[in-house]
């Protein structure tokens, strides 16, 4: 059932408003006032997104249909299972974000805290915006608004290193906007439409298949870049610079997520999985996604800095995310997009973990934390939680994800990628268990000792609560849809409800 | 380099004189109208329509003239404009800038004798030449629509006797100078007057310039509509007449005030 | 050597003024690039101007037609030449008599500024460069 | 004068004329009376374009003015279609801001009363140029209108900075050869037709399009119209006179003096001229391969600048090259993304030129170099300078992204992906010199300026100055947001009635 209703345009709204809010009286009023309409706007974003889920797991779909935006397309919003699963996270996740990232600038005694919080609230506007467009030119809107909202973010500092890693990341990202953005108008010229249909709308022979492939690429590689699936991963590591909580956001809510979210929206409901697997370019997809996952395990055991190794991570596990839509089973795409939700909140609990220990103590680099659980217990225990669950393992959100994936590749008969899937798993443990090793070490290094720490460190026993509480629930969050993927929000039901819509209901899409 | 520079310029200008030249010499033959022919598009469309009924419908005897103030009587008004403009833009550049002085300017008022025009002959010669002058620009005005003439000649003419009367004198006689902005503002008054007597008509329910609804008539009959077109004609030539008289004294006073005779 | 001049007017007469016209104006715009001296090219600005007027005038020319002033209620299209590029022209005239003016006040304070009018003179002490 | 709304379209043209004639006068007895006459009369040029706007959408057909009262090929005619209905509500827009703008500068230069009526006096002749342009449905008239514009922008970019005359000369002597060739191009098309109405030639010319006359025309008009709106190969003038033109008419003169003689070429080759000819094409392919050029000119040459303005001008040629490249691909959506871009970036090449203007105003900032940090005392100043760059790029949800939406549809429409490719070229090299700018003005170091204007008021700069970068702003933001209203309400029609017939 299809009815029209604000409330998608109203969470997507109320976030922009609460960034012109912030913007045009930040500097004006107390930081107190200012934090609170960010916490007001997040608190009401996130009830209007919670609203909309009974109706979706009902079926129903909610439409905001706002206005006609360019000649024959509209601005679309509509709510789906897919964008359900991910607005969910994003919107979850702002609430949390936005204490931890008070409590982090300041803790750390942040400058332009105006703007951070006005770019912060533009980003998960956008990042809202992608999950629950209708269309391809609503998305791409969203979609540049997001690579816009986060450049002052990645170049917060506004030193040298933030100008060189911020000119890195808009080159990848707005070439790549580019391109998607000729893709998207030859799409609707071709096809004369622009909306998300499950299961695609661009029929498989409708181009030649060499073109067809060109056109696929130029589609995904906004989500490739985003995604920093491996040749096109540069921008992320550099975007390190930025602020914890930015990295935070960066790479587990809203800027890869809207990545890889671009790439199952091309490939599930434009092309579709018969004609990406037609055009061979859902093969190459999966070639890509597995040497990304396997080379980004490998470079991040080398890294020290832990924000760094953490990068690296993300990378890997996106990666997965990009290797579950192109399997192109049911199972995979569910798996996939669960593993949108579990990532999120394992890698968020992760950033936050390292954003606390470097504001409490001021370390960075991994070498120097031996022993930090007697200094931090909480951050640790959590910390080796969330690692728990990137990897993998039974009872912790990533292996319900991980788990659907390899299902899907099974059913696909690729064993090549089941095999790599296992890999992927124990390297991640390999590249975060020493960590784990390290923080619970015995002997004390110097730095943590020091009681109060560089600038803005804090005596007492662990990171301010602002901070820590916010990673505490995440963490418990990552453990609860471990063990019950259906808790709260029914957030699995909706992965497999969107799969099945793409591939026709029949649970398994079989290669012709 | 200099010369390097040049070269390449006369290069570039040959290329244009031959482009030019050659499509001229090739093509001109075929596809122009022959110079003469009275049935060329260009010589029977519109242009006859002129010719047979501007008498009637403006009555006034020079076409061009009922071409010019009635017919497109729009197009003169922004050549008015123009005009004024010009010397607009001319003040604007010049008036109140200072002159980079090159050699010591003579001081003319104490050198009684020396002025560079003029001397008696001139003196009293131009005494003469001026009213002649004016009234035959007064003429040329008023002859307009019939003869040939009109008002930007008439203006000129009328700015030429100022002209005559401002330089000829020498300097102890010098008399009452128009001030620029004085000019200016009369310049602006007669464009202002033609805008006015184009605006008129609306008043009586007719379009801009439309003088055959000019709100002077008594009677509408068909003679008195004709003779609002002449009323129409006319009084935009006063407009242009002032106009340009205005102009041609402003960039005057404003080129004056720089310009010593005796460089 | 008659007969060769009969056959220029014949020429002249029945196409050959557009083509001196159009070579009036490239020469004109050639001397407008080529020339580095300001006042020289605002002198051929002007005489492009001049042949385009020409060039409208050319064709407004009627064998036989006198001066479109009306004589005596004789209102055949024949009589008189075509008044309508007269008028467009006049208008070009005074435009043109604009623009020139124009130029000439600009080059009376280029003269201030720089104390010259040449070209190379002016470009070559940083003008062109910021 | 009972009937108001039959005047619309002229009354448009009058009221600004009227003040430009009266300002000299006024001024003589009180200088800020003069130049309240001209705003006022600019203002209310902007309701009657706004009505006659209004009466164009609501008639559903077009109004035709007879000045004169002459019917159309005896006389003038004044044609108001949905096209250049919204034109001329843009220049009216721009022109009121623009001379709002200018009064802060008066203060500022403490110029003397001739002066300051003189500028105002320019800048309303440049403004009924401009309208008279878009609005006259005759050949020659246009051509009028053609010269007013330029000699009232000969004037103000004479008056602007110390290079100023030098870059006057030098479009003076360009946009002469323009409006010759302009003239020439008429010509050819009066001695085939024997008329000078817009509508009218169109219809005396079916049958005569491949006729070596209309030939010869085209090119003259093709070159004509280039020099005018700055085309590639004839930009030479275009950047001198938009750097160094009067700070406070910039906006006016790169905004909108380059768009207009754009729209009238549009008038030419689509209204008049048949589009569908085999000449036509060819033509078209030559302005397609012009504006291909001039983007990527355009382009490239803007990273090489540190001026502000220099930067902003050679975008501009980029930018003309996208309303070409409009031209060029001729369908639907090609030419409602050229209309669209006339008027997006108007506002946006006009809202940077506001930028520039606000910097040299308070700081005296010309050099790109100097920027750091300006944004804490000038915030308003830099969201424009952000929102107009970032549309210039061609993100969304900006105007500028909207009307390169349509470029790159109807060039894909038509099988041309090599256009394609230059648009996103052209974009990307955009955001490199705008983002250059960006950066240096959030993340360069304060150094040293000229002046600094001693802070009276509470906002940043008069509010004079603060109006018309809002209006930019809105505007910028509402086009984008809103852009299927304008194409679908007023010029979807116009364009199948008109243009592509």
């Amino acid at each position: 059932m299809i009815t029209e209703s604000l409330r998608p345009a109203l969470a997507v709204g109320t976030a922009l408003l609460a960034a012109l809010l912030i913007l045009l009286f930040g500097n004006r009023i107390k930081p107190n006032l200012r934090e609170a309409i960010t916490l007001t706007a997040a608190a009401i974003m996130a009830g209007l997104i919670f609203s909309m889920v009974p109706e979706v797991l009902k079926g129903n779909v909610l439409i905001s249909n706002l206005w006609t935006i360019a000649d024959g397309l509209s601005l679309k919003l509509k709510t789906d299972g897919a964008g359900m699963v991910f607005a969910c996270v994003a919107g979850g996740l702002w609430i949390l974000t936005s204490i931890y990232s008070i409590g982090y600038v300041r803790g750390h005694h942040e400058k332009n805290q105006t703007g951070y919080f006005a770019a912060f609230a533009v980003c998960l506007a956008s990042a809202i915006g992608i999950a629950l467009s209708a269309n391809l030119i609503t998305f791409f809107i969203f979609y540049e608004m997001l690579t816009l909202a986060t450049y002052p973010l990645v170049v917060h500092y506004r030193d040298e290193k933030a100008k060189f890693s911020g000119r890195k990341y808009l080159a990848y990202t707005l070439v790549s906007g580019q391109l998607f953005f000729v893709a998207i108008v030859f799409v609707y010229v071709k096809y004369g439409t622009c909306e998300f249909t499950p299961g695609g709308f661009i029929e498989p022979g409708s181009m030649g298949s060499g073109i067809m492939c060109i056109l696929f690429f130029m589609m995904t590689i906004g989500g490739l870049v985003k995604a920093g699936v491996m040749p096109l991963h540069g921008w992320l590591p550099s975007a390190m610079v930025a602020p914890t909580p930015v990295s935070a956001l960066l790479h587990a809510v809203a800027v890869v997520k809207a990545g890889v979210f671009c790439l199952l929206r091309v490939v599930c409901y434009v092309f579709g999985p018969e004609s990406a697997y037609w055009c061979s370019g859902s093969t190459i997809l999966c070639w890509l996604a597995a040497i990304t996952v396997l080379l980004s395990s490998l470079v991040a055991m080398r890294q020290d800095n832990l924000k760094a190794r953490l990068a690296f991570s993300t990378i890997g596990q996106l990666s997965y995310i990009v290797l579950g839509i192109s399997l192109l089973s049911a199972y995979s795409i569910a798996g996939a997009l669960f593993h949108i939700v579990a990532h999120a909140f394992l890698k968020i609990t992760l950033f936050m973990c390292a954003g606390a220990i470097f504001v409490t103590t001021g370390l960075s680099e991994i070498s120097a934390m031996r022993g930090l659980s007697k200094r931090m217990p909480v951050t640790c225990a959590c910390f080796t939680a969330a690692s728990l669950g990137i990897a993998g393992l039974p009872l912790m959100a990533g292996f319900v994800s991980k788990f659907n994936i390899l299902e899907g590749a099974l059913i696909m008969g690729k064993p090549f990628f089941m095999v790599v899937l296992v890999a992927a798993a124990l390297l991640a443990l390999t590249y975060l268990i020493p960590v784990v090793q390290i923080f619970f070490g015995r002997e004390n290094s110097a730095a943590t000792l020091n009681e109060s720490h560089g600038h803005g460190g804090r005596a007492g026993i662990d990171a301010a609560p602002a901070m820590l509480i916010p990673l505490v629930i995440t963490a418990v969050i990552a453990i609860i849809l471990g063990c019950i993927p259906n808790a709260g929000l029914h957030l699995y039901d909706m992965a497999i409800m969107a799969a099945e819509e793409i591939t026709g209901g029949g649970g398994v899409y079989l290669a012709k | 380099m200099k010369e390097n520079k040049s070269r390449k310029k006369l290069a570039a200008g040959l290329i244009i004189v031959i482009i030019a030249v050659g499509t001229a010499a090739v093509k001109i033959g075929a596809f122009l109208p022959t110079i003469g022919d009275a049935d060329t598009p260009a010589n029977s469309y519109v242009a006859n329509y002129y010719i047979t009924n501007a008498v009637k419908e403006t009555h006034s005897y020079n076409i061009v003239t009922a071409v010019l103030a009635d017919y497109r009587g729009f197009d003169t008004l922004f050549e008015t404009c123009v005009l004024f403009l010009s010397a607009l833009v001319t003040m604007m550049v010049l008036f109140g800038k200072e002159k980079v002085p090159k050699m010591p300017v003579k001081n003319l008022a104490e050198d009684k004798y020396s002025a560079a025009f003029g001397g008696d002959i001139m003196d009293a010669s131009f005494r003469i030449v001026v009213p002649i002058i004016l009234i035959y620009g007064i003429y040329v005005l008023f002859h307009g629509e019939i003869s040939l003439g009109g008002g930007f000649q008439a203006g000129a003419l009328i700015a030429c006797a100022y002209l005559l009367d401002r330089i000829i004198p020498s300097i102890r006689m010098g008399r009452g100078k128009i001030k620029e902005e004085t000019a200016l503002i009369i310049a602006s008054m007669g464009a202002f007057f033609y805008v006015i007597t184009g605006i008129l008509p609306m008043f009586n329910g007719g379009n801009f310039l439309e003088f055959a609804k000019l709100p002077f008539g008594s009677s509408l009959a068909a003679e008195s509509i004709v003779k609002l077109h002449t009323a129409g004609i006319l009084m935009i030539e006063v407009g242009v007449t002032v106009c340009v008289m205005g102009v041609i004294i402003a960039i005057l006073e404003v080129v004056l005030e720089r310009t010593d005779f005796d460089e | 050597m008659s007969e060769l001049i009969e056959k220029l007017e014949f020429f002249l007469a029945d196409r050959g003024i557009y083509m001196l016209t159009l070579i009036l104006f490239a020469v004109a715009v050639y001397g407008m690039i080529a020339c580095g001296n300001y006042m020289k090219k605002l002198m051929c600005m002007n005489m492009m101007q001049v042949s385009i007027i020409f060039f409208f005038l050319t064709f407004g020319q009627k064998n036989g037609g006198t001066l479109p002033v009306a004589i005596d209620e004789v209102l055949s299209a024949e009589a008189y030449i075509n008044p309508l590029p007269h008028a467009l022209m006049l208008t070009a005239i005074v435009v043109s008599l604009g623009t020139t003016g124009v130029g000439l006040a600009l080059l009376m304070r280029i003269k201030d500024i720089y104390g010259t009018i040449e070209e190379d003179r002016i470009t070559g002490d940083g003008g062109k460069k910021q | 004068m009972n009937q108001i709304a039959d005047h619309l379209p002229v009354l448009v043209i009058l009221l600004p004329l009227c003040g430009t004639l009266l300002c000299p006068i006024i001024s003589h007895f009180n200088i800020n009376a003069g130049k309240r006459t001209v705003i006022t009369a600019l203002f209310l040029s902007i309701v009657c374009a706004v009505l006659q706007l209004i009466q164009v959408i609501t008639t559903g057909e077009a109004i035709h003015y007879w000045l004169g009262g002459w019917a159309p090929p005896i006389g003038i005619e004044f044609v108001i279609d949905g096209l250049n209905g919204v034109v001329i509500l843009l220049v009216a827009i721009i022109s009121f801001t623009t001379a709002l703008y200018s009064s802060p500068f008066e203060k500022l230069e403490r110029i003397d009363r001739i002066h300051s009526a003189g500028y105002y006096s320019m800048l309303a002749f440049l403004s009924v140029g401009l309208l008279g342009l878009s609005s006259t449905g005759d050949a020659f008239n246009l051509y009028v209108f053609m010269e007013i514009t330029a000699i009232s922008g000969y004037g103000l970019i004479a008056v602007g900075e110390d290079k100023g005359p030098i870059a006057s000369f030098r479009y003076l002597m360009t946009g002469t050869i323009g409006a010759c060739m302009y003239l020439l191009g008429i010509g050819f098309l009066y001695a085939a037709t024997g008329t000078l109405n817009m509508a009218d030639l169109a219809d005396r010319l079916t049958g005569l399009m491949d006729s070596p006359l209309i030939v010869m025309s085209a090119a003259c008009l093709i070159v004509g119209f280039g020099i005018k709106m700055a085309l590639f190969p004839l930009h030479g003038w275009q950047p001198a006179a938009h750097s160094y033109a009067h700070p406070a008419a910039d906006p006016m003169i790169a905004g909108i003096m380059i768009k207009i003689p754009a729209y009238a070429m549009l008038r030419f080759f689509f209204c008049i001229f048949d589009e569908q000819s085999h000449v036509m094409q060819l033509f078209f392919n030559a302005i397609g391969v012009m504006a291909v050029i001039g983007i990527l000119f355009g382009s490239l040459k803007a990273l090489r600048y540190d001026t502000y303005n220099k930067i902003l001008a050679y975008s501009s040629i980029g930018q003309v090259g996208y309303i070409a490249m409009g031209f060029a691909i001729g369908n639907f959506y090609g030419i409602i993304g050229a209309i669209l871009h006339i008027v997006s970036h108007a506002f946006m090449k006009a809202g940077l030129f506001y930028t520039s203007g606000a910097l040299k105003y308070k700081y005296g900032i010309h050099d790109i170099n100097e920027l750091g940090q300006v944004y804490r005392k000038m915030p308003v100043t830099s969201l424009t300078m952000v929102i107009c760059a970032l549309s210039m790029i061609g993100l969304p949800p900006f105007a500028g992204f909207f009307s390169k939406w349509y470029l790159a549809l109807g060039a894909i429409e038509k099988g041309n992906y090599f256009y394609v490719a230059v648009l996103i070229l052209s974009s990307l090299l955009g955001a490199i010199y705008f983002f250059r700018i960006m950066e240096k003005l959030f993340m360069g170091e304060k150094t040293a300026r000229e002046k600094e204007l001693p802070e009276k008021s509470r906002f940043e700069l008069p509010w004079q100055m603060l109006l018309p970068l809002l209006t930019v702003v809105a505007a910028v933001i509402l086009l984008g947001l809103f852009n299927a209203y304008i194409v679908n309400g007023v010029l979807k029609t116009t364009i199948w009635e008109v243009v592509l017939t």
